[in-house]
């Protein structure tokens, strides 16, 4: 059913009895052409556009759990496309511009709201680091603006630029477009728009192996609920890759870690933009329910515990007090933490696998909520001509062989 | 009429008042009142407005698991605290608190309209309106209108605005047990492992006072007392009342917060607001007791309408009776005792109204013996009201069918329990497990952690009269119409939940997710059970099968700038200062942050300004002599037999060919093949070396250097330790350095042929050690001199002295980049970036030629690091001499457009250089090398800067200033 | 220009010592620092050679009669003392060792809550079953890495590097007026 | 916070006395390695769902370097060895 106002009004009328549901649960057919494994954002939007830009239809997506509970469901939602490198502005930009038009696309209200995206300076080399995103940017027609400590200022007034703080605020880079977005929404909006097309949506069905035939292809994946064939297989699932992968023998240039955030009790706005600072390692935003949503860094130690320890938290917000010196009476409400995949380069791996028909999209980390849209639009491309997409080509796998590393994090540290 | 302070019974100061305010009316209370109990004391039961519906509400609970009664309260500017719960509000002299989310008043709030709108705003309704036509594609109507609407409709109380002023302690403690919660089970607990002196107990008690449900229990006072006189006598026991325990990690690291002065009219001056305790506990004892749910059914939230064991604990603790016309609404025995306390303080009960076809023997009986009307077997259908409840509308019950008509019982208060629930959220929090237990209707421990007790009622051993249930929606309603709550305070009702699962949203999670139901600040305390059993009711599936959703820290919120503690201002992070920051600073040095270090950036004089400050300094160390506190530079000592094997395998240059008293200037890659850290090894002896690092890497160094000495080149033998500190070094660079140094060195001899160029000597300076490094970071002639760091500060100011009366003068670390960039010296982060190797800088000569391994060697031969075309260090010259590029700003083609294209590289560095006389710049280009002469165009902001490629050394190319 | 003679400013030149009812910090007049390595066994016999008892322990520290050794690692080990290290000691020490005097500020704590104030930054549990006398390691106050030392049960001395000590004593002064009474 | 028992100094301490040094047993390949073999030393990682062989080093304690199992799930430090020893047996 289509969802606006009038719809939500007839329904009022009808007690709100003739709602369905956002997607079918779905049993397992014994072949599909593709099936992705994971039912985040990633995974989902892939079988989206598998289905919609590229006409597919027998296609399934399997979830060890609940659709949209790993990362999608926890992470701050900072959605930005101004990283350094051109690989990477290209993948990002693209994610971009297909957020702005998702929820009219899917027709639903993921709230994407473009609020700017500000990241903090404290000193002569954040400056520099900063400063060289913002022309690299601007050459690649992506808006990225640099701002005073006053400008910044007066784009958010919270924010505290006294000059004998212990880090001062030196300067920020400004995203306009940059802000953030309603993340269950994305994940539920997906499914509804897949599940329509007639992707099936298997929840609760863990995949336990990937069986591969006498010439080493792909053959399907054993789940919970049985083997389901299939011709190609994508594998979408953040934190879990490497143990996937394990499954079909292939061992991959990536570690999961914790990485936590934590929600304010809600108040009235205070908040009206997304600011980061990578220096002293905190970020925060205000969601439309009213919470401060404020990211954490990852523990040190690899973990499969969605748990973190209590001083990366505290570290959090000895910084956010120290950003935000009103925030100090503010409460936490509820800390989480998400698995998340971590790639030497802290770039996304997009594309082809030593093992025929399989595929694998991973390696987001800490940040890859951003590129829900353009990553499975890029790896429905790839899925489906089984070539890498032309944005999806340099994050191939193969990189890490050859040197030619897409290195966001020795630029600039850190990346939501 | 409702609430009112009942003439006996209670725990708190009767002798005693207190005022307050409360939306601007002043009212009086008592010490030992809690915000709660005063306004009920007061007759005031419409204390706050719900989230979405803004209807009116009232106290439900009696502590953290309030979710009506939502306050602020104002201490003041910086001291405005949003959200507190008025259950858990002492009263003091003064406390002014307000009610929130509701304009213009609490009483008429325009927000109520949205519960006329109710139909318009079911769970998710967000998620399907709101979006208006699309712009261009984009959703502007959101943006622009509805977004900026919803979001000041949405949160609860105001956002402070000001610094919060206030201090937060901190403190590490560690216990052989800690017992959370102070009632009954847990001061047992307590006394018992405190019997043996040498087991430190701590008892935490959230509550401003200790005994838990026994303050309200005139039978248990006693034990209470004796307990807490005894505790107090052991030392080996600290007693913490205030204090939360908000989270249990592993292996029993446990986070409590006390509220240290929150509840003090006149707080002392130097006492901290909060204080978090990070405890390390051998056992943890969870005693947190059990919190009574609702029963759900329409209209169940007006104010008026109360949990049995909130009113219980109002009448025995505050000597407060809700109300004088009460109906009693349960499926507990418990609710019976608290009809009949009630009583006794001269409340009129109504009715008791039993959910059950059978109450307890002994309750019935006294209740008759009492004379109270007893209805059993029946469900509740309605409250009347607005403000205020004034009835509840009942039904008999056969099965799950109404059995006849409903009837009204007129009363001011309603009181419900619909059973209890234990408080195991900690223990999921360690990663226990819960299971559902079927009699008790109520989910009790499963897997406990080796190290964790549960007693008490948190353990799910319930005395009977605890024990009944009623789940969920109560039947003969249908909740088409009506509004029957499950989490009060986001508005969250039985239709909303049977609403998500016909969306097909069937895990709980999305339910939790979908419908907000136990996102509010309290978590769903006491909501969880019955959202929960509604889901499960409508997916037609069990209760334990749907699960619960995971609970996690903090149990109840936590103060920011609690868990931030004293890490603020200059305490954030430390400030480390070199041995001569004094004299830096009477020089009026302008500071500039390394790292952790303060670091001179440059000394303007009075009436200069820093720029021109700069650029004097930079002529002054070309044309005289310039000194420079290099005190921060990392120096490690590397020392051993195999000291410069290890250093060479380390290295990317060869350094154990260095004759002692050379030093090298070196490399240092990572594995990959990339340069993350130079510096110059310099050798004193056969085996002992000094090499210095950049002033942020020396740690990673270190660290670096002790994992390949203890774990990869465990066949050699040396010995390592971090010396920065121990030397002062005063950079002494100039043509005029030698001049300086000369006459206050004694024992080396410092002419031109005795100490060359990349040399290093050990003597003194004007009597105290000293070590003399010749090298240079400016191209000029220079000395490194490093002294005891005692002796830092006179040192330089000796030999500052000397550089005066020579034309020289002090420089900063911004006059040393200009004249390192001029010579083409590259920065460790700033031409690289980590992902530039030796060859990409021109330094690949450095590795020398001979075949050994060292760290990097296989990675730098790897096909990327090799091919044609990587970025190279390259000079530029703006077109226009007075221009200055920005550094980070890219570089394209002369023909190329501004925008749309990929960049041929970036300018690393660019200064205005006094010696050149006019702007110029380093850079990484592509194939730079190979591209001298060319002329490229650095697009910024409305401008296209024209550049030409040299090479990236500007000054005496054959170094011919460094020697001599 | 011989003639000039330079005078030595220690550390805590110019630095005020923060002090509350109950724990005083002050400048512990050791100046003399050096750091070697060796294997215990190595050592003892060097020791034994000239006449001296056996090295400590692990985390332990010894007076010895002029100088106090410890030993925060298992072949690591620090001579620290007022007075300049004796020849003697330099050769046991043997020539690989590194000269640290001026790198470091000793502080000593005494008081009946100093333990109390060493809990606002320490993360260790110095009751004295845990931290007995005699014990020494390197571990954290606030955010500074440091060395300490219990000489006593309401004693300790703390390494410091130098650069790190207005940072420890800023944290004292901050912490310590906001402990709990006991 | 974890409580990691350092094998040099003897008892638990704070997690955050140490640093974490990345995944235990990485050869560092004798030349001449391929590139893939190059590769699989620089990047990949076991990364396991259940117990991993680790490296910590004591750094604000004896700075030593060692190793130790812990399962990734649960969090738990299994059991901790020195460098150059072998990974011993445990069970999850
Ligand atoms: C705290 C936190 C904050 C973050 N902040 C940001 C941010 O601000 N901005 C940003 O852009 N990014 C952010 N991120 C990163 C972002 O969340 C992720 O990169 C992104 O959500 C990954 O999406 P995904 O769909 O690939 O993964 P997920 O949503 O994790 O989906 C993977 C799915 O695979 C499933 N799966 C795993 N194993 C199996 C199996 N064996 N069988 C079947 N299914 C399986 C999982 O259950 C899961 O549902 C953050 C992450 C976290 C944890
Ligand atoms: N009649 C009734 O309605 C009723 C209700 C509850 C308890 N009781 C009686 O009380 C006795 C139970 O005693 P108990 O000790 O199990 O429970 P309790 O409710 O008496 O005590 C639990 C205590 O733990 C505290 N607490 C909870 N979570 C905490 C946290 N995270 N940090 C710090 N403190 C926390 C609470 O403030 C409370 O004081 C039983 O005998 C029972 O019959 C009766
Ligand atoms: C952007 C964002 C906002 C959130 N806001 C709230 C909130 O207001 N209240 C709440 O209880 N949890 C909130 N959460 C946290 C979730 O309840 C939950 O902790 C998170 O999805 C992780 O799931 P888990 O805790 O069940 O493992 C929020 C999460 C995100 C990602
Ligand atoms: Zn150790």
């Amino acid at each position: 059913m289509h969802f606006s106002f009038l719809s939500l009004l007839r329904q009022a009328f009808a007690n709100h009895e003739g709602w369905q549901p956002y997607w079918q649960q779905a049993a397992p057919k014994p072949f599909y052409d593709i099936v992705i494994v994971g039912a985040g954002g990633h995974g989902l939007s892939t079988a989206y556009y598998l289905a919609s830009e590229f006409g597919m239809r027998n296609i399934a997506v399997v979830e060890k759990g609940w659709l949209g509970g790993g990362n999608t469901a926890r992470n701050t939602t900072v959605i930005r496309s101004n990283y350094l490198w051109e690989e990477s502005e290209a993948i990002y930009e693209h994610s971009l511009k297909l957020w702005e038009s998702l929820s009219h696309v899917l027709n639903i209200n993921v709230m994407y709201s473009p609020r700017g995206v500000m990241m903090l300076a404290h000193n002569h080399h954040d400056t520099m680091v900063l400063k060289r995103h913002v022309h690299a940017n601007r050459l690649a027609g992506i808006d990225n603006e640099w701002l005073t400590p006053e400008e910044a200022k007066a784009f958010c007034p919270l924010l505290n630029i006294e000059q004998n703080i212990r880090y001062p605020v030196t300067g920020a880079a400004l995203q306009r477009r940059g802000g953030v977005a309603r993340h269950d929404a994305v994940a539920w909006g997906y499914a509804r728009a897949a599940a329509a097309l007639g992707v099936d949506i298997i929840e609760n069905c863990p995949v336990t192996g990937i069986r591969r035939g006498a010439d080493g292809a792909v053959m399907g994946v054993e789940t919970g609920k049985g083997f389901i064939g299939a011709k190609r297989v994508g594998v979408v699932a953040a934190g879990h890759t490497s143990v996937l992968m394990e499954m079909a023998g292939v061992r991959m240039p990536i570690e999961s870690f914790p990485l936590q955030a934590l929600v304010s009790e809600p108040v009235k706005p205070m908040m009206p933009c997304v600011a980061m600072s990578n220096t002293i390692h905190a970020y925060m935003s205000q969601s439309d329910k009213g919470e401060l949503v404020i990211g954490a860094g990852t523990d040190v130690y690899t973990s499969y515990s969605q748990a973190g320890g209590l001083h990366i938290s505290q570290h959090t917000l000895e910084a956010i007090c120290e950003l935000f010196p009103a925030t100090r009476r503010m409460k936490m409400l509820r800390n989480w933490g998400g698995i998340v995949d971590v790639t030497p380069d802290r770039s996304p791996i997009i594309g082809k696998t030593p093992v025929p028909g399989l595929f694998v999209n991973c390696g987001w980390g800490t940040g890859g909520f951003k590129a829900t849209t353009g990553s499975g639009h890029v790896f429905a491309a790839t899925l489906a001509s089984g070539e890498p997409h032309p944005i999806a080509a340099p994050f191939s796998l193969d990189r890490f062989r050859t040197g030619r590393l897409i290195d966001e994090a020795a630029a600039a540290a850190v990346a939501h | 009429m409702s609430g009112f302070r009942a003439t006996s019974g209670g725990r708190f100061d009767r002798a005693r008042r207190v005022s307050f305010t409360f939306d601007g009316v002043a009212y009086l209370g008592h010490p030992g009142d809690t915000l709660a109990s005063a306004l009920m004391a007061n007759g005031v039961s419409l204390v706050g407005r719900s989230f979405k519906y803004h209807r009116p509400r009232g106290v439900l609970a009696a502590g953290a698991e309030e979710p009506n009664a939502l306050v602020t309260v104002d201490r003041g500017p910086g001291r405005i605290t949003p959200n507190c719960r008025a259950t858990e509000v002492e009263l003091f002299e003064g406390l002014v608190a307000r009610s929130q989310n509701r304009f213009p008043s609490l009483g008429f709030d325009l927000g109520a309209i949205n519960s006329m709108l109710k139909p318009l705003f079911p769970a998710g309704f967000y998620y399907k309106t709101f979006m208006g036509p699309a712009i261009n594609g984009k959703a502007k109507f959101w943006n622009r209108l509805f977004e900026p609407l919803i979001r000041r409709a949405a949160g609860l109380g105001a956002a402070p605005t000001e610094p919060d002023p206030d201090a937060y302690a901190s403190l590490f403690a560690h216990c052989e047990v800690l017992v959370v919660g102070s009632g009954e089970a847990g001061l047992r607990a307590a006394l018992s492992a405190s019997e043996n002196p040498a087991v430190r107990v701590i008892l935490c008690e959230m509550d401003h006072d200790f005994g838990g449900w026994l303050l309200a229990d005139p039978t248990g006072a006693r034990f209470r007392d004796e307990a807490i006189a005894t505790l107090r006598t052991r030392p080996n026991v600290r007693l913490l009342s205030r204090t939360q325990c908000f989270g249990l990690f592993l292996q029993g690291f446990v986070g409590l917060v006390e509220r240290v002065t929150d509840h003090l009219a006149d707080p002392a001056i130097d006492a901290p607001r909060e204080r978090l305790w990070q405890v390390r506990a051998g056992r943890i004892v969870i005693a947190t007791g059990a919190i009574e749910r609702p029963l759900v059914f329409p209209d169940n939230d007006r104010p008026g309408v109360m949990l049995s064991s909130a009113a219980h604990i109002l009448q025995g603790r505050y000597g407060v009776l809700p109300g004088r016309a009460i109906v009693v609404a349960t499926a507990t025995d418990a609710a019976y005792r608290t009809a009949f306390a009630l009583a006794d303080g001269g409340a009129r009960i109504e009715a008791i109204l039993d959910r059950r076809d059978h109450a307890g023997e002994r309750v019935r009986a006294e209740a008759e013996a009492r004379g109270i009307r007893v209805e059993t077997g029946l469900t509740l259908l309605g409250t009347t009201g607005k403000k205020h409840v004034t009835g509840v509308s009942y039904a008999p019950m056969q099965n799950q069918d109404l059995r006849g008509p409903s009837q009204v019982i007129a009363c001011d208060t309603l009181l419900v329990s619909g059973g209890f629930t234990p408080t195991l959220h900690l223990l999921s929090q360690a990663r226990g497990s819960l299971r559902w237990d079927e009699p008790l209707s109520a989910f009790v421990p499963d897997k406990v952690p080796e190290n964790i007790n549960i007693a008490g009622l948190a353990s799910g051993d319930f005395p009977p009269e605890l024990r009944g249930a009623a789940l969920g929606l109560l039947p003969g309603n249908d909740d088409k119409s009506a509004l029957a709550f499950v989490d009060f305070q986001n508005d969250v009702t039985a239709r909303d939940i049977r609403l998500a699962t016909r969306e097909g949203f069937r895990s709980i999670e999305h339910v939790k997710r979908y419908t907000t139901t136990g996102m509010a600040t309290d978590q769903g305390k006491t909501s969880n059970i019955n959202a929960l059993s509604i889901a499960a009711e409508s997916l037609s599936q069990s209760l334990p099968k749907t699960g619960h959703t995971t609970f996690r820290m903090p149990y109840v919120p936590v103060t920011f700038g609690t868990l931030a503690g004293a890490y603020r201002a200059e305490l954030f992070d430390p400030i480390r200062r070199t041995p001569m920051h004094d004299l830096a600073e009477k020089r009026g040095a302008v500071f500039e942050d390394i790292g952790l270090w303060k670091r001179a950036h440059a000394f303007p004089r009075a009436g200069e300004s820093v720029k021109a400050a700069v650029q004097r300094e930079t002529r002054t160390v070309r044309e005289h002599v310039g000194i420079f506190d290099a005190s921060t530079l990392g120096k490690i000592e590397v020392t051993g037999r195999d000291a410069a094997a290890f250093l060479d395998r380390i290295y990317a240059n060869p350094v154990a060919n260095l004759a002692p008293g050379r030093c090298r200037y070196a490399l240092m890659l990572n594995e990959a093949g990339f340069l993350i850290e130079d510096g110059i090894v310099a050798r004193l002896s056969d085996q002992r070396f000094h090499i210095t690092t950049t002033t942020g890497g020396v740690g990673k160094v270190l660290h670096l250097l002790e994992d390949y000495r203890q774990t990869e080149f465990i066949d050699l033998d040396c010995f390592l330790a971090p010396v920065t500190e121990h030397w002062a070094v005063i950079a002494v660079q100039g043509p005029k350095a030698r001049e300086v140094i000369a006459p206050l060195i004694e024992g080396i001899n410092v002419a031109a042929d005795a100490m060359p160029h990349m040399t290093i000597r050990e003597g003194r300076l004007t009597g105290v050690p000293c070590r003399l490094m010749r090298a240079s970071f400016t191209g000029e002639r220079g000395f490194e001199v490093n002294v005891p760091a005692d002796f830092g500060f006179f040192a330089m100011e000796a030999l500052l002295a000397r550089a005066e009366g020579l034309g020289g003068g002090l420089y900063g670390l911004e006059a040393m980049h200009i004249l390192r960039a001029e010579k083409g010296y590259i920065i460790i982060g700033q031409e690289t970036d980590g992902t530039v190797t030796p060859h990409d800088l021109g330094l690949g000569w450095a590795m020398g030629k001979a075949p050994r391994d060292f760290i990097g060697k296989r990675g730098l031969a790897r096909p990327d690091l090799l091919a044609k075309g990587r970025k190279q260090l390259v000079g530029l010259l703006p077109d226009d001499p007075a221009v200055v590029l920005e550094e980070g700003a890219q570089i394209i083609l002369q023909h190329e457009p501004s925008t749309g294209i990929a960049a041929q590289g970036h300018v690393t560095s660019a200064y205005f250089s006094p010696n050149l006389g006019r702007g110029f710049a380093l850079a990484m280009l592509k194939d730079g090398r190979n591209r001298m002469g060319e002329v490229v165009t650095i697009p910024m902001p409305g401008e296209r800067v024209l550049a030409r490629i040299v090479s990236p050394v500007f000054l005496d190319p054959e170094g011919r200033a460094l020697h001599g | 220009m011989a003639d000039l003679m330079l005078t030595p400013r220690n550390a805590w030149a110019d630095l005020t010592v923060a002090e509350i009812p109950g724990a005083t910090l002050k400048p512990s007049p050791t100046r003399h620092r050096v750091l070697f390595q060796a294997r215990e066994r190595e050592l003892e016999t060097r020791m034994k050679a000239a006449g001296m008892a056996a090295p400590p322990a692990i985390l332990r520290a010894r007076m010895m009669d002029d100088v106090a050794l410890l030993r925060p690692g298992p072949d690591e080990w620090l001579i620290v003392s007022e007075a300049e290290i004796s020849p003697k000691w330099h050769e046991i020490a043997g020539p690989g060792a590194i000269e640290i005097s001026h790198g470091y500020a000793g502080i000593e704590w005494c008081g009946p809550r100093v333990m109390l104030a060493l809990s606002a930054g320490c993360p260790l549990d110095l009751h004295e079953s845990a931290f007995p006398v005699g014990m020494a390691s390197r571990t954290l106050y606030g955010k500074s890495e440091m060395l300490l030392w219990r000489q006593d049960h309401a004693r300790f001395h703390m390494e410091v590097a130098r650069s790190y000590l207005s940072a420890i004593l800023a944290f004292f002064g901050e912490t310590a007026r906001h402990l709990p009474q006991s | 916070m974890l409580l990691i028992p350092c094998p040099y100094c003897g008892f638990p301490r704070p997690e955050i006395e140490f640093r974490h040094a990345g995944e235990a047993h990485l050869m560092r390949p004798e030349e001449p390695a391929s590139d893939e073999a190059y590769a699989a030393f620089l990047y990949e990682r076991e990364n396991p769902k259940g117990i991993a062989a680790e490296r910590w080093r004591h750094v604000h304690g004896c700075g030593r370097y060692f190793n130790a199992l812990r399962d990734t799930v649960s969090d738990r430090i299994l059991a901790v060895y020195k460098p150059g020893e072998v990974r011993p047996e445990v069970a999850s």
